[in-house]
């Protein structure tokens, strides 16, 4: 399946892009997602997820076409 | 009920104004109103703060703000809301967040505004990056809560 | 800190920003501000309103109202507050009062506005004479308690 | 000693008037400003009252030169 991952604010700024386009087979979940996107980094312990601009766990599952993102603690208003 | 993303200034008592002399049909129908503007300081956490980019996620944060408002009117009576928020870069003085809520009861315009902005602060993807004086920069890590 | 009585109808938000622009001291230091406005319906318990007079108590009314922006400045720390009042022959839609108040941090601006409007409510020496459309008057005989 | 009277909204109605200037000897309180003045009219019972523009209880002190005032609920706002 094909997934795209964004990146927001001081998370974008550590793993150096804004967005990933991830294509592979079988079902997966959030964190599944962030893991093959940064092997080798872990995520942040406060991070958010979203899929589809909706906030999520990140034991959700993801299906073919989600845009999930990943973003720091939000500091608007 | 209107939510919009705003990259330049906004003045937030004209935009509160034109929204409600828009709305004509509230004419004579909404005895309060409850307006709540958040503005750039130039001091935070013992610093001098020169400006203030705003990062957000464009979609999902007026996906969230339109789910808070919606909420908002579930619980109160509310006849209309306004939310305006900036994004981009932003001075000291220059107005962050409007939230502006016409009820028919005074009450109901300061809960349903306080919660607007108590959700606002603690789920709309937006992210403050500060310039201090010094030229260094810095994430806002995390809002305070409203309530004490 | 200024309190005003208003023969005239006023502009809820060319006063809020005229009273904000004229306060340059106060430019980068308040992130907060809250503003409540009271508005004339066209209808009260059932029914149709054509207009209201509103009675007050010169002298008193602006003792009072000082007194109540005093004791909400002792309890939040508030930068600077303004409350204007009409009073006189109002007509639906005419804004009958405006309370905005400047601070820090947003619970403070929210705590202490809805302060001085209960206060305002249950204090200040203002009373309201209802013109119905049935040509009938009447005097209001108490105001509603803000908080459920 | 002379104490000023003033009623309003639906009390100066029911008096009839907006003022009055009452002038005599001793001691007196509040209320009995009201008798004093309005000799056949008992006070309603839910009025409050004002010494030179302060709230006060019916059983207050008046002293020479004082404003007294009579009002029904205040309902502004």
């Amino acid at each position: 399946m094909s997934i795209k991952v964004r990146y927001f604010a001081s998370l974008k700024e550590s793993v150096g892009r804004s967005e990933d386009s991830l294509e592979f087979a079988g079902l997966t979940t959030v964190s599944d997602v962030w893991c093959r996107a940064n092997p080798n980094k872990p995520l942040p312990s406060n991070s958010l997820a979203a899929v589809n601009m909706d906030y999520v766990e990140l034991d959700s599952a993801v299906k073919d076409g989600d845009e999930v993102a990943f973003f720091p603690p939000v500091t608007g208003g | 009920m209107i939510v919009k993303i705003c990259a330049e200034p906004f003045d937030p008592w004209q935009e509160t104004q034109a929204h409600q002399y828009s709305a004509s049909d509230m004419e004579g129908k909404f005895g309060a109103t409850c307006v709540f503007i958040g503005t750039m300081r130039d001091f935070n956490e013992g610093d001098d703060i020169k400006g203030m980019t705003l990062e957000h996620y464009p979609g999902m944060t007026e996906k969230q703000l339109e789910k808070i408002v919606a909420e908002a009117s579930r619980q109160w009576p509310v006849i209309d809301a306004l939310v305006v928020h900036r994004v981009g870069d932003i001075l000291p003085n220059e107005p962050i967040v409007l939230v502006a809520v016409w009820t028919s009861h005074r009450g109901d315009a300061f809960d349903a505004n306080r919660y607007i902005m108590e959700a606002l602060k603690s789920r709309a993807p937006f992210w403050k990056k500060e310039l201090l004086k010094s030229q260094a920069e810095r994430w806002l890590v995390k809002n305070t809560d409203g309530y004490l």
